[in-house]
């Protein structure tokens, strides 16, 4: 895919064959991305594509194992993030990096504050008029005395991006080199607006690298995009006159193998109905929703972060309070806002951030899979360690958990196999419904197909699911039935049994 | 080009083989060499320090902090900390003699009760009033120390007449004093607590990931309470065994087991952080202070050096078997 | 390419520039984090004045409330900065310990011949400051929780401080220092004044020094802070080196006020250290509250104890006093929304 | 499996070492001890000094033994010094509190030591039924209260007519409820004396100097302060000396530490009590290895010299310089052939 650059444009960074191994999974296979001046450039792909990896190895937080960066023609080693943002290069990723109970002042300036001191004084004043000179372009009215943790997402990214410009113009670079981490996830559609205002102001004295999963932002504010696909590069064009479809079929795969998620192994799900969701509604979160999940069914929410379906699932599990309507599982209504009364009604749900949610790491397999169960392995009134091994054997063999011994600590086990302890945990409880938040999130192909066979087998026995995935053709393989939310509202209904699949294509339409 | 790689791969590997060595030596396995070094040290200095007279000397002083450290151990598991036991252990020591005049063996039952009702408190302000565990027995600490002097500003001893009622807490049977077996049966009953029931596997999980606890529907607010509940009916033990020992009840008598309990647990290899540790570490890490404490006598370290000893075997102990690994931040 | 319709915008004053003097007050009074503290000691005062019919308002007894929060005030404005790290500080009773019997020791006695008039001052604070630099480095350097360390530490230092003391009563024979302590050329004794120069130049560090900043990162976010290039190590052993420095000042005047010498001068201190430090809002998680809060409560908790002992209070009943306003205070002014699950 | 095979391993090891061990082969010579409170303070330490004496004229090894003011410490180390001694040993005990009495009576009993008890003795415990408890003996602490208020209403303007302010010891304490008990006696024989106000200061300077500041603004006018020990009368001359009230309102203690001579002498203190620790040592250790050595029949002690009080020496300005010279400066020679040479009362 070879494009013309333009005279003007010079290559400021440049990464090549970047490979990265974890344990399991190579995240990044030879990948390779240039960065020019003064532009914007898209890096686009489903999440798990590797995009936060390479972020990650560009300022340094992660080592490649294979490959060299090269900027402005030089190899450098980034030495962690403070040695990359001397060399130009910072980024600001979705989950932030201000510290909360500082002000806006102190996390621009954290670290860096010799410009303003006085015989070892700081300089309230100046720091804060440089603070207000640096963000006066990023259009936003921020108190800059306030602490962070007062700010608004949009402000907070606006801070990071001032403080990524103000470091690399301190340390001369000519052109600096800011990421953004998908930054638009958090924002309403004004501050969008502002946002990009802002990067196209910017790109007169920056390359900035455009994270995101909305192909038409993409399109309509980057200069070029560079589509990664299970850590491999799948592209890099320029935008001008790309069609959404185009990137969109390269972002899907032509390798869409029909039977990568066990399609003929669903099933038609069974005439009862295991949950019930009447007019279900969170103010500021999602309109009210009404459906219902069938005994064996496999549902999946499809929609963007921010669509409300992440919220949806936090009511149903009773993570959250929700404000109208009703959920009915198997006949009976959970108390609302209650994750106990929930679990006691059958709802089981799988966490996306797995070791802070999902997990007691420092405990055994064991006592993860058999959490739930203790009840059920007692003898004589007391938990009995026969009955407990038995059960944690059982269900290590049936998950196919790969772990030295079932008194191992979780700590030590690989992402996949950590899921499958907390699938194990869930599935042995006897749960009627379960939720899976990107069940696939991050491990490798071998688990995933695990995961995959697991999702089939208990389906099959009449358990009700609603998955949340990282790839639409995940959700479309895995589910008899896609529910599409945009904008915090259900917007349709796609059946997917087999063979009515649609295709990937079809959906991201609906979905952006 | 082609050799970078390769010194990155084989330097985790041969890291990797040796944390898995360390890996599988756990805190408890430094303590025991601990004591073991320690014993060997005191048995050197005096050989009196393993006659039988002195073993059950430690056994059975040793088994009163246990029994507190015990209690402790709970609070430190959910993550907590518990530093009211100081005053709820002088509490019950001054109400147990009053008690046992007026009402006889009614006063254990009583005094116990009144221990989880303590604790109880505790949790509440914990999870319902949410202030950190630090703070709110700091507080209740300071309250429940008043309420001492309310039932006895003294000292009290009790009645000659009443001492029938102690020999439960005095007496031995075969030799083995009776507070040695209660701290024996009390440890077995906590392993057994934590390990065969329910309610003990949650303080496990809810010290460990209090989310992941919540989210798989754990009642966390009910954990933690049971948690300060076992705490106060641990330091309501010991209050009742302070009095029984003595004959009598001192309004100041739990001070020193505050911050004793806590280090007791600590240098048992539990970290503050909670989920980790449990019986056996703090049975061991009981066992080196009350080594300690009463080695240096028999030995015959000069009195005016054991407390800088003390503290430094203390420093020296956490320092060795603290599992550093499972808390990347200390603070 | 979207119109830039922001250019305007751009020039605009941000609101937060804006705003009358009431307003910035405002702001100023809600960012400084002790309105909570300056209601509570007015009401505390006002209560008091109500028990003890106003006898608490007199100008003696101002004066005594004054010259008796000074010590406290000066040694929770140690200990707090051990807090605003996220960490905790229980060596104070050793550490003044230590540093008392030095004191005694190297000032005009009558047990040995030393005499090192006024230098005792910045030497007893050099020997605070080395306790807490050995306290620093064996909870970073050798990664153990401050809470076990300073205990341990704690635990020495008394136990060298009864070693070198052997009991002694060590009465000095120099009384400069007090005669200084309790002058009052400003109307109030100095050592009210000390204190309050103490605190307000531990609460500059805090605000206008980086490495004074660096605390409030650390506290806020550790690893993120040293992901960001804050040498956390270096600062937390500061911390705990400067809390000790200000361990030994207090252990001077303790020492000079009373004009003797012993190992039992830091004698139940700590815990109404910490209460103090509590009371005034210095979050026990780390990063919130400043010297100025550790001030207020300890202001608050002995203009409250004053109280009690004019209103002739039972003793005993002034440690339940405490409780209750310890956890009182907590709840009033802990923001417990942001903290998520509280241990 | 792993864990299992260290707990053997363990086990084992500590068989093999227990079975190593040689039964308790008594010390040749009797160990003399004192188990007193605290080593911070000089009354405590002189304890030290004068069981140190005498051990150096008797040419027998002493053992000092500090609680810490912990009373669980207190049992576990006079244990560990059976232990170590193998019960050759005679033993002088300050005891924390009144309630540990009983428990350190049976286990000398059991011991077959022989031993001294001073201060606090819970009432109903009677010496009779313990063989190896040789006395019981206190200074007179209602005497010593009732003594230094007397001395403190002299020093008024008008003798014996004004208001004090007191200063009471822990609360907790039998010898600050006598010392009080002793102020109270004395207020009643001088009823134009009033005392205004009371605070309990604990025995600690520190608290004794802010208590005292704090009752003196609310007291401007009192006449004296009185104190029920010499520390806490440091703290009070402190803050009556920033009060500019030094020599002009006076207090008194009880102990006889240094200092006190000092305050005396100064004007500043009226008077104290001294209470010579190292003559309780003395005494203490001397009786019981009488018993030990088959001189003194325990038995036919009357009850009256099993439990007694003793007295103290009253200092005062008037013999403050010769007393501290004579007495306090050197290690006098005592009288320990009659033990009962200070008797002053039995208890009862």
């Amino acid at each position: 895919m070879e494009t013309t650059i333009s005279r003007t444009q010079t290559v400021v960074l440049a990464a090549e064959g970047i490979t990265r191994r974890f344990p399991g999974v190579t995240a990044l296979d030879h990948v390779s991305l240039e960065i020019r001046s003064n532009e914007i450039l898209g890096l686009v792909g489903e999440n798990g594509a590797g995009k936060s990896v390479l972020t990650k190895i560009l300022i340094g937080i992660y080592q490649a194992d294979e490959g060299r960066i090269w900027l402005n023609g030089n190899e450098v080693v980034m030495n962690g993030t403070s040695d990359a943002i001397q060399k130009g290069i910072g980024a600001v990723f979705q989950e932030g990096s201000l510290i909360p109970n500082l002000s806006v002042t102190e996390n621009l300036f954290l670290c860096h504050e010799a410009d303003f001191l006085q015989y070892g004084v700081l300089s309230k004043r100046r720091m804060a008029a440089e603070a207000r000179r640096l963000l006066l372009p990023m259009n936003i009215d921020i108190d800059v005395d306030a602490p962070v943790a007062s700010l608004s997402a949009a402000a907070k990214q606006m801070v990071e991006i001032a403080r990524v410009l103000w470091l690399s113009e301190k340390y001369g670079a000519s052109n600096p080199v800011v990421i953004l981490d998908e930054p638009t996830t958090v924002l309403n559609d004004s501050e969008r607006d502002t946002l990009f205002d802002i990067l196209n102001k910017l790109k007169r004295r920056a390359s900035i690298v455009f994270i995101s999963h909305r192909l038409q932002e993409v399109l309509e504010n980057c200069d070029r995009i560079v589509v990664l696909k299970d850590g491999q590069n799948v592209t890099d064009m320029p935008t001008a006159g790309l069609q959404i479809s185009e990137v969109e079929k390269l972002l899907v795969g032509h390798d869409f193998s029909g039977d990568r998620f066990r399609e003929n192994e669903q099933l038609a799900p069974n005439e009862p109905v295991t949950l019930k969701i009447e007019q279900m509604g969170k103010a500021g979160a999602f309109e009210p929703v009404s459906f219902d999940v069938h005994e064996g069914e496999i549902i999946s929410l499809v929609g963007l972060v921010g669509s409300g379906k992440e919220e949806l699932c936090r009511c149903i599990a009773g993570l959250d309070q929700y404000d109208t309507g009703s959920v009915t599982i198997d006949g009976t209504r959970p108390r609302k806002g209650s994750s106990r009364a929930a679990v006691l009604g059958g709802i089981g749900h799988v966490p996306i951030e797995r070791r802070e949610e999902g997990l007691a790491l420092n405990l055994s397999v064991a006592d993860n899979i058999n959490y739930l169960v203790l009840d059920k392995l007692k003898w004589a009134g007391l938990i009995s360690s026969r009955l407990e091994k038995e059960h944690a054997r059982r269900w290590v063999a049936e998950c196919l958990v790969k772990t030295p011994s079932i008194g191992s600590a979780c700590a030590g086990l690989s992402g996949g196999n950590q899921q499958k302890v907390i699938l194990s945990k869930w599935l042995s409880s006897g749960v009627r419904l379960l939720i899976l938040d990107h069940p696939t999130r991050g491990i490798d192909i071998g688990a995933k197909d695990e995961v995959y066979r697991l999702i089939r087998k208990f389906a099959k026995s009449g358990i009700a699911m609603i998955i949340m995935c990282d790839t639409l053709e995940e959700d479309i393989g895995l589910a008899n039935r896609l529910l599409v939310m945009r904008e915090r509202r259900l917007i349709g209904e796609i059946d997917a049994s087999p063979g009515h699949k649609p295709s990937p294509q079809e959906l991201i339409k609906l979905v952006v | 080009m082609e050799e970078k790689p390769r010194e990155r791969v084989t330097q985790p590997d041969v890291r990797k083989a040796a944390m898995r060595l360390i890996g599988r030596v756990k805190p408890v396995h430094l303590t025991i060499v601990l004591i073991l070094v320690v014993g060997t040290f005191m048995s050197v200095g005096n050989k009196e320090f393993l006659s039988l007279y002195n073993i059950d000397t430690i056994l059975s002083f040793g088994a009163i902090l246990l029994i507190a450290a015990l209690g402790q151990m709970f609070a430190i598991l959910i993550g907590g900390i518990d530093l009211s036991v100081g005053g709820t252990i002088s509490l019950i020591s001054v109400m147990f003699v009053f008690l046992v005049h007026s009402v006889g063996y009614w006063a254990y039952p009583i005094c116990l009760a009144t221990g989880l009702v303590l604790g109880y408190i505790n949790g509440v302000i914990l999870t319902r009033v949410k202030i950190p565990s630090f703070i709110a027995t700091l507080g209740t600490g300071g309250i429940i120390t008043s309420l001492a002097y309310v039932v006895s500003p003294r000292p009290i001893s009790a009645a000659s007449d009443d001492y029938g009622y102690f020999a439960v807490v005095n007496g031995s049977v075969w030799g083995v004093s009776n507070v040695f077996i209660i701290g024996l049966v009390t440890f077995v009953c906590i392993l057994a607590f934590l390990r065969f029931s329910r309610a003990g596997r949650n303080i496990y999980f809810v010290g460990s990931n209090i989310k992941m606890a919540w989210m798989s529907g754990t009642d966390i607010a009910e954990t933690r309470n049971v948690a300060f509940m076992l705490c106060g009916l641990c330091a309501a033990m010991v209050g009742i065994i302070i009095s029984g020992v003595r004959y009598g009840g001192d309004p100041v008598v739990g001070t020193s087991y505050v911050l004793n309990s806590v280090a007791a647990v600590v240098v048992g290899g539990t970290a503050l952080t909670g989920g980790t540790g449990g019986v056996v570490s703090v049975l061991f890490g009981t066992l080196f202070l009350s080594l300690l404490d009463n080695g240096m006598n028999v030995v015959g370290i000069d009195q005016y050096f054991q407390q800088a000893l003390l503290g430094v075997m203390i420093i020296l102990g956490v320092a060795v078997t603290f599992d550093r690994t499972k808390t990347p931040v200390i603070k | 390419m979207r119109p830039a319709a922001s250019n305007t915008d751009a020039m605009r004053v941000p609101k937060s520039m804006s705003g009358t003097a009431v307003e910035v007050t405002k702001r100023w009074l809600r960012r400084s984090g002790i309105v909570a503290q300056l209601i509570s000691l007015v009401l505390v005062i006002a209560v008091f004045a109500l028990g003890t019919e106003g006898k608490n308002l007199s100008g003696a007894n101002i004066q005594v409330v004054l010259s008796l929060a000074a010590i406290p005030a000066i040694l929770a404005a140690g200990l707090h900065l051990t807090i605003v790290i996220g960490g905790i500080d229980l060596s104070l009773q050793g550490t003044v310990a230590l540093c008392a019997v030095f004191v005694g020791l190297l000032s005009r006695n009558k047990f040995n011949g030393n005499d090192v008039g006024l230098w005792v001052v910045p030497i007893g604070i050099a020997i605070g400051g080395a306790c807490g630099l050995v306290t620093g480095l064996l909870h970073t350097k050798l990664r153990i929780p401050s809470f076990i360390t300073t205990l341990g530490i704690s635990w020495v230092l008394y136990g060298l401080a009864v070693y070198i003391n052997r009991a002694m009563i060590i009465s000095l024979q120099d009384d400069r220092i007090q005669t200084f302590i309790n002058d009052k050329p400003l109307g109030i004794a100095n050592i009210a004044v000390v204190a309050l120069a103490i605190a307000l130049i531990v609460q500059f560090f805090e605000d206008r020094t980086r490495t004074g900043r660096y605390l409030y990162a650390v506290g806020g976010d550790e690893a993120l802070a040293k992901q960001l290039g804050v040498k956390v190590d270096r600062v937390k052993i500061l911390a705990f080196a400067v809390a000790g420095c200000l361990y030994g000042l207090g252990a001077v005047l303790l020492v000079n006020r009373m004009g003797t010498a012993t190992s039992r001068a830091g004698l139940n201190l700590l815990f109404p250290v910490i209460t103090a430090v509590a009371v005034g809002g210095v979050s026990l998680t780390g990063g919130l509250g400043g010297a100025k809060n550790a001030l207020f409560g300890t202001l608050i908790l002995t203009v409250l104890n004053n109280g009690m002992v004019l209103m002739a209070v039972n003793p005993y009943a002034q440690t339940a006093v405490n409780g209750v306003v310890l956890i009182a205070a907590v709840a009033l002014t802990l923001d417990r929304k942001k903290l998520g699950f509280i241990k | 499996m792993k864990k299992t095979r260290f707990l053997v391993a363990l086990l084992a090891g500590l068989a093999v070492s227990l079975s190593g061990v040689v039964q308790s082969s008594a010390a040749d010579k009797t160990t003399l001890v004192v188990m007193i409170r605290g080593l911070d303070n000089p009354y405590h330490a002189n304890y030290a000094a004068g069981a140190k004496a005498l051990g150096q004229a008797l040419g027998l090894p002493v053992d000092v033994l500090s609680s810490e003011g912990n009373s669980q410490k207190q049992f576990a180390d006079l244990k560990a010094e059976i232990a170590k001694t193998g019960g050759n040993m005679v033993v002088n005990v300050d005891p924390n509190e009144a309630p540990d009495v009983v428990p350190i009576a049976k286990m000398l009993e059991d011991a077959g030591v022989y031993w001294v008890n001073w201060w606090n003795k819970p009432d109903d415990v009677k010496l009779q039924t313990y063989p190896h408890w040789v006395g019981h003996i206190a200074f007179d602490a209602v005497e010593q209260g009732y003594f230094n208020a007397t001395e403190l209403f002299k020093t008024f303007k008008t003798p014996n007519k004004g208001s004090i302010i007191a200063i009471q010891g822990m609360l907790s304490n039998n010898a600050a409820i006598g010392r009080f008990q002793g102020l109270q006696k004395a207020l009643k024989e001088f009823p134009d004396v009033k005392l205004v106000q009371w605070e309990a200061a604990d025995w600690d300077t520190n608290k004794a100097y802010e208590v005292t500041k704090q009752l003196l603004a609310a007291h401007p006018d009192v006449d004296g302060v009185w104190s029920a020990n010499d520390n806490m009368a440091i703290g009070i001359v402190a803050a009556l000396k920033e009060a500019g009230l030094a020599g002009k309102v006076l207090t008194c203690g009880t102990d006889g530490i240094p200092d006190a001579f000092d305050a005396i002498e100064a004007g500043s203190q009226a008077s104290t009590e001294f209470m010579d620790s190292r003559y309780q040592a003395q005494l203490g250790l001397t009786m019981a290895l009488a018993a030990k050595d088959g001189k003194l029949d325990v038995k036919a002690i009357s009850p009256e010299h099993r439990a007694f009080l003793i007295a103290g020496t009253h200092v005062t300005r008037d013999n403050v310089k010769t007393f501290v010279a004579e007495t306090v400066k050197v290690m006098p020679t005592y009288d320990l052939k009659d033990f009962y040479s200070k008797w002053v009362a039995a208890i009862k």
